[in-house]
């Protein structure tokens, strides 16, 4: 029997559509609901990041990293931090590195919680990314309770960090977690194993592991399909190399490895180890050390590039940064994960039902701002 | 029957009027009203319902309120109220290039085919408006008539996600008829009636005389209509015809203001009426769960109603528990596996039968 | 076929369990509920003592505002400003840390700065203002600041800040009168000399 | 700034240079005018050399030109650098451009593709991965191209730089070997107005179609006006 082919049609999913997550247009060739082609346009939130850097001052590009990838602003200002401190050579002391760890970690289950609720809400289930988004608010209160923002923080600095942690915050971040560990099986229990949720993304948007390279997919994507990297082990930047944690990586449990479920049952493992990274980081923080220490009295980097990269929760960010020697980047560059993690859409996403490709792209886990940025 | 009474009454009260033929009319008149009122009050109550139920299952407090003025009242009881004013007073939106005359058809058909199955709906032991001897098959047929309904508005909305909802729905609908029937073919092999009345008189006696216990194929049975029966209207985890995150609103995408509130309220409606149907069929009734507790004709209605209520409450918590399928899974689960075992269900019975005498 | 069956066996029970956490939930509801009523109850803004010797920096992000009087329009918020939302002009006074009653100058701040200044315009456009809070930190008279933490006594918390109208979302901190008065004095100047 | 109007200004400046001034204070665009006014000023006072007098076309501007990036560095990856260099000068010879490899290696623009399809197939380099593609427009109207490249089995790393004039800014695609340069390279082009040769689907990828100029290059000007719309300088209330 050979297959019936309909007449094409093309279909525009977005710029306002609710599984876009954010503004985005995907044009697709659809027959019938089988869609053969997806065509990603984006632009719709630029903000003329790197041109904008070109601009200001060194210290005045935190503010516009965080607004970069919204959801996880903390992680945004960590790559830039460290870029900037292997530019001019700066060491910070111990302390800052313990913060910065234990906000970028709590950044990645904030995140990653968004995600997967999110996936949840792709595929139809409401329930998940509410008890998600409760758990996020939590997370959103320490932050607020440290640098008296929710969202966009600017609390990394170059050389140290705005504020130090605030009295009290170790206890209430423990605290925090005790009550967080049963809510990821509660989370686990009603998504993960769901039938019809593994039915709807367990073999669907394979990625095999050539394609992820190829494409520069890198993070909990890259991993799901089954390579084992991550640059907090890998390329150890900060202290790292100091936690004990493990790294999860897609095994094909529910169908082929690096299918939709792989994806969106690997961050689940990794909220698990970012709170095992927390927790360490919590117990072993020095108490002294003042996080204003090695703040440069004027950023001024020597003339040279860098290019520096650090794990968000979406993957692999690099900040190119050339430096002339005036106070001002000469350019500035940001390599961000989602705008490569898109980019393999259109391969994996032909020949699925128009539910599945949103679900594969819920599953890449995209922020919009970072992609047009 | 309700009709009968209301002539009656109407013949006696006023038996120096030879006006026959207008007692007629007014007798039937007035439970349609009735109905109409029931099924507005009835909306208003399930969308309470909706909202609550689901915020509590999500940690939230739903609509809430301290006082009349801007807020939704004591626990938020003015919500739907407030919704459906807003509905109402909303600005009726037609697509310049939409199909006028069937886009405006398509959410009175809706209605219609809802608002038709509850002449057939038993409420108490005396408070049926029409007790037809093809009462269940009537209600089977009828609601039907949704699929052309969602079709037109689809079709005509002239949007592609419109057209996508409109055209899964006419497969969702059509298909997940037969195991429903299929089910409900168990049931009318039992009591070898079509009648309403006569299904619910069959389970008397408690619970333990309802269908759902009366062979072991029954619960099998019962499982099957209800998950056809959320197949059928359009409910969490097979709303694919509306599903939200994928099709923006499906079928409805270009209906705004009071249009769009009759295929609201006409989704809620045709819940009823399923959850009606599977009370009726399995769960008897109007009848009292217990053989001689409150077993009368005016406690009839409750019982109905208590019923359905939970069934209806089940159809929510079910939305907020799962994801929704996809829709060849959807095709499979009811060609696959209600269909097959559907029939051998009607194949088990049939042996029961037979065997018990 | 045994497939079919373990497909239809764990569907029915990965469901039920579903349901049975949501249902914890839905009868636990009293104790899980998070929602606050918003306008009648508020967020707690969390209790922040910094407990280090910045404590003047507050770490709180509301709106901006400028102590007047201890402004002595050095312009370094201006430049710290990455989105340009904040507008300054001055003038120079006439004598050193003199006050100029006429325009209600104060000539020294609270840190006993004498000011070379009268600033005569102190813009701050908080559409635009994004909350970075780096126009805070360079200022040496700790005049500018955003509402609410340490400085809470002094400026009540205001977290919903709306206006009917974009451009009154243009605060003026600048003494009113002061351009006017300004040039009139300086024009009173120039002609006496 | 578009290559007609650069020709433009660099005609207007031959004129005047020679003594028609006229012709340069005739010029309808305001921009250009500016531009070939303030060039012929910078000439005068021997900041920049006089442009050509010949129209050249593209194809004639020799790589010599290119003048090299001077920054050096101390850089982690020396020894992947180093690596890449002797091996990449037993296998093309002629193809790299500068002297020191601290940071980087400077590579020509014409084979650029052989020898990006080499660094991903050599067994002992094997870059998989392109980190990150990015542009920028050095002085001395030069644009770069520049490649980090890693290899995620060896985990090493190294970071290309190919310079190209700004009249003749075509490189070799590298799309068909690292998948994840066609957005990249869609992006330079984008940005900074690169001509990547043999780009299956060279679009801008952020800015709208229809915008002109490249925004990263250093010498951008702001639209005026936007689809008719003049674009605003300075907003209302402020100024």
């Amino acid at each position: 029997m050979g297959v019936v082919h309909g007449e094409e049609m093309v279909l525009n999913i977005g710029p306002q559509h609710p599984a876009t997550h954010g503004v985005l247009r995907l044009q697709v060739r659809t027959d019938g609901e089988v869609v053969s082609k997806i065509t990603p346009y984006m632009g719709y939130l630029h903000r003329c990041f790197e041109k904008h850097c070109e601009n200001v001052t060194y210290e005045q590009v935190i503010p516009f990293t965080d607004r970069c990838d919204y959801l996880a602003s903390m992680s945004m200002n960590f790559g830039y931090v460290v870029a900037m401190e292997r530019l001019m050579d700066i060491k910070v002391n111990e302390r800052v590195e313990y913060i910065r760890i234990i906000m970028a970690e709590l950044q990645r289950i904030a995140s990653h919680l968004l995600c997967t609720g999110v996936f949840g809400l792709d595929l139809g289930a409401f329930t998940p990314f509410l008890w998600a988004l409760r758990d996020r608010e939590r997370i959103l209160d320490l932050f607020e309770l440290t640098c008296g923002a929710r969202l966009l923080y600017n609390y990394m600095w170059v050389g140290g960090l705005s504020h130090d942690l605030p009295v009290g915050f170790v206890e209430s971040t423990f605290k925090f977690l005790d009550y967080f560990e049963p809510k990821i099986d509660e989370l686990e229990n009603i998504l993960a194993h769901n039938k019809i949720l593994v039915e709807r993304s367990a073999d669907i948007g394979v990625m095999p592991k050539d394609i992820a390279i190829s494409y520069g997919v890198t993070g909990p994507n890259l991993r799901a399909s089954g390579v084992k990297w991550d640059l907090r082990k890998d390329d150890p930047y900060s202290i790292y190399d100091r936690f004990e944690f493990d790294v999860p990586i897609g095994q094909g449990l529910k169908g082929t490895v690096g299918d939709c479920w792989d994806r969106f049952y690997v961050r689940i493992l990794e909220i698990r180890e970012s709170v095992k990274i927390v927790r360490q980081a919590l117990a072993s923080i020095p108490k002294d050390g003042d996080v204003h220490q090695s703040l440069p009295k004027k950023i001024r980097p020597p003339k040279g590039s860098v290019y520096a990269r650090t794990e968000t929760p979406r993957g692999d960010l690099g900040y190119y940064i050339e430096s002339d020697g005036s106070p001002i980047p000469y350019r500035l560059k940001m390599r961000s994960p989602a705008f490569t993690a898109l980019s393999v859409l259109d391969e994996i996403g032909g020949g699925w039902l128009l539910s599945d490709v949103l679900a594969i792209l819920g599953s890449l886990d995209i922020v919009l701002g970072e992609i047009d940025r | 029957m309700t009709v009968d009474y209301i002539f009656e009454g109407l013949n006696q009260m006023f038996s120096g009027f030879t006006g026959n033929e207008i007692f007629l009319i007014i007798a039937i008149l007035l439970p349609c009203v009735g109905c109409f009122i029931f099924i507005a009050l009835y909306g208003l109550v399930a969308i309470y319902a909706e909202l609550k139920v689901s915020s509590f299952i999500h940690d939230k407090t739903g609509p809430m309120g301290q006082g009349v003025g801007l807020h939704a009242g004591k626990w938020g009881l003015l919500q739907p109220v407030a919704d459906a004013i807003k509905l109402i007073l909303k600005e009726d939106i037609i697509p310049s290039s939409a199909d006028r005359p069937l886009y405006i058809l398509a959410p009175f058909i809706i209605f219609i085919g809802a608002f038709v199955s509850f002449v057939a709906i038993p409420f108490g032991e005396k408070v049926i408006v029409a007790d037809m001897n093809i009462g269940i098959f009537y209600i089977l047929g009828i609601g039907s008539l949704a699929v052309i309904a969602i079709i037109l508005a689809g079709w005509s909305s002239n949007n592609k996600w419109a057209l996508y909802g409109g055209m899964r729905s006419a497969a969702q609908i059509v298909s997940y008829e037969i195991p429903a029937g299929i089910s409900l073919v168990v049931v009318i092999m039992l009591t070898s009636s079509l009648s309403m009345q006569e299904i619910i008189g069959y389970q008397s006696g408690g619970m333990f005389g309802w269908i759902l216990f009366d062979n072991p194929f029954m619960p099998i049975a019962f499982v099957i209509y209800f998950i056809s029966a959320l197949a059928e209207t359009n409910r969490t985890p097979f709303d694919l015809p509306e599903s939200e995150s994928e099709l923006v609103a499906g079928f409805v995408t270009e209906y705004s203001g009071m249009r769009y509130a009759f295929f609201f309220l006409s989704e809620y409606a045709n819940m009823f009426v399923v959850s009606a149907v599977a009370v009726t069929a399995f769960l008897g009734g109007w009848q009292s769960p217990f053989p001689n507790f409150l077993n009368t004709s005016g406690w009839s209605v409750f019982w109905m109603m208590s019923k359905i209520s939970l069934l209806i409450f089940v159809m929510i918590w079910i939305r907020f528990t799962v994801p929704r399928l996809r829709v060849d899974q959807l095709m499979h689960l009811c060609w696959k596996v209600f269909i097959p075992i559907g029939l051998f269900n009607v194949f088990g019975v049939a042996i029961w039968i037979i065997v018990r005498g | 076929m045994v497939k079919y069956f373990t497909d239809i066996f764990t569907a029915t029970t990965t469901i039920l369990g579903g349901m049975v956490l949501t249902f914890k939930h839905l009868i636990r509801a009293k104790q899980d509920i998070v929602t606050l009523q918003y306008p009648e109850e508020r967020w707690p803004r969390p209790e922040r003592d910094i407990g280090f010797e910045y404590s003047s920096y507050n770490s709180i992000r509301s709106r901006l505002h400028v102590d007047m009087d201890d402004c002595i329009g050095c312009l370094k918020c201006e430049r710290a400003c990455p989105v340009d939302c904040i507008k300054i002009e001055t003038e120079k006074a006439p004598n050193r840390g003199e006050d100029i009653k006429d325009i209600k100058h104060v000539g020294i701040t609270s840190n006993g700065t004498k000011k070379a200044m009268v600033v005569t315009r102190f813009d701050i456009d908080m559409s635009e203002c994004c909350y970075c809070n780096l126009c805070t930190y360079p200022c040496p008279e700790e005049c500018i600041f955003m509402t609410g933490g340490p400085n809470e006594s002094k400026h009540s918390i205001d977290y919903e800040f709306s206006e009917p109208d974009r451009t009154d979302l243009i605060y003026h901190f600048a003494k009113p009168g002061s351009k006017n008065g300004m040039t009139k004095m300086l024009n009173q100047k120039g002609k006496e000399e | 700034m578009t290559e007609n109007q650069q020709k433009l200004i660099d005609e207007l400046v031959n004129k005047g240079l020679d003594g028609d001034m006229d012709a340069v204070n005739a010029h309808q665009d305001r921009m250009v005018r500016a531009k070939a006014k303030s060039m012929i000023m910078k000439i005068q006072k021997g900041i920049l050399k006089r442009p050509p007098l010949k129209k050249i076309s593209p194809e004639e501007v020799p790589n010599g030109d290119i003048v090299q990036n001077q920054e050096k560095k101390e850089n982690k990856q020396e020894s992947t650098s180093a690596k890449v260099v002797r091996k990449l000068l037993e296998k093309f010879p002629n193809e790299i451009e500068n002297e020191e490899f601290d940071s980087h290696i400077q590579l020509k623009p014409d084979k650029w593709f052989e020898i990006a399809t080499w660094l991903k197939s050599e067994p002992e380099l094997f870059f998989d991965s392109l980190q990150c593609q990015m542009g920028i427009d050095v002085q001395d109207d030069i644009l770069e191209s520049r490649y980090n490249l890693h290899s995620m089995k060896h985990n090493h790393y190294v970071e290309l730089r190919i310079a190209v004039s700004r009249s003749n800014a075509k490189i070799p695609s590298v799309e068909k070997i690292w998948r994840v340069a066609d957005w990249f390279e869609r992006e330079t082009y984008d940005m900074l107005g690169i001509e990547y040769i043999g780009h299956s689907d060279l679009r801008r990828i952020l800015l709208p179609d229809d915008w002109e100029g490249w925004p990263l290059r250093k010498d951008y000007q702001e639209q005026e006006t936007y689809h008719g719309i003049i674009v605003p300088k300075m907003k209302e209330g402020w100024e």
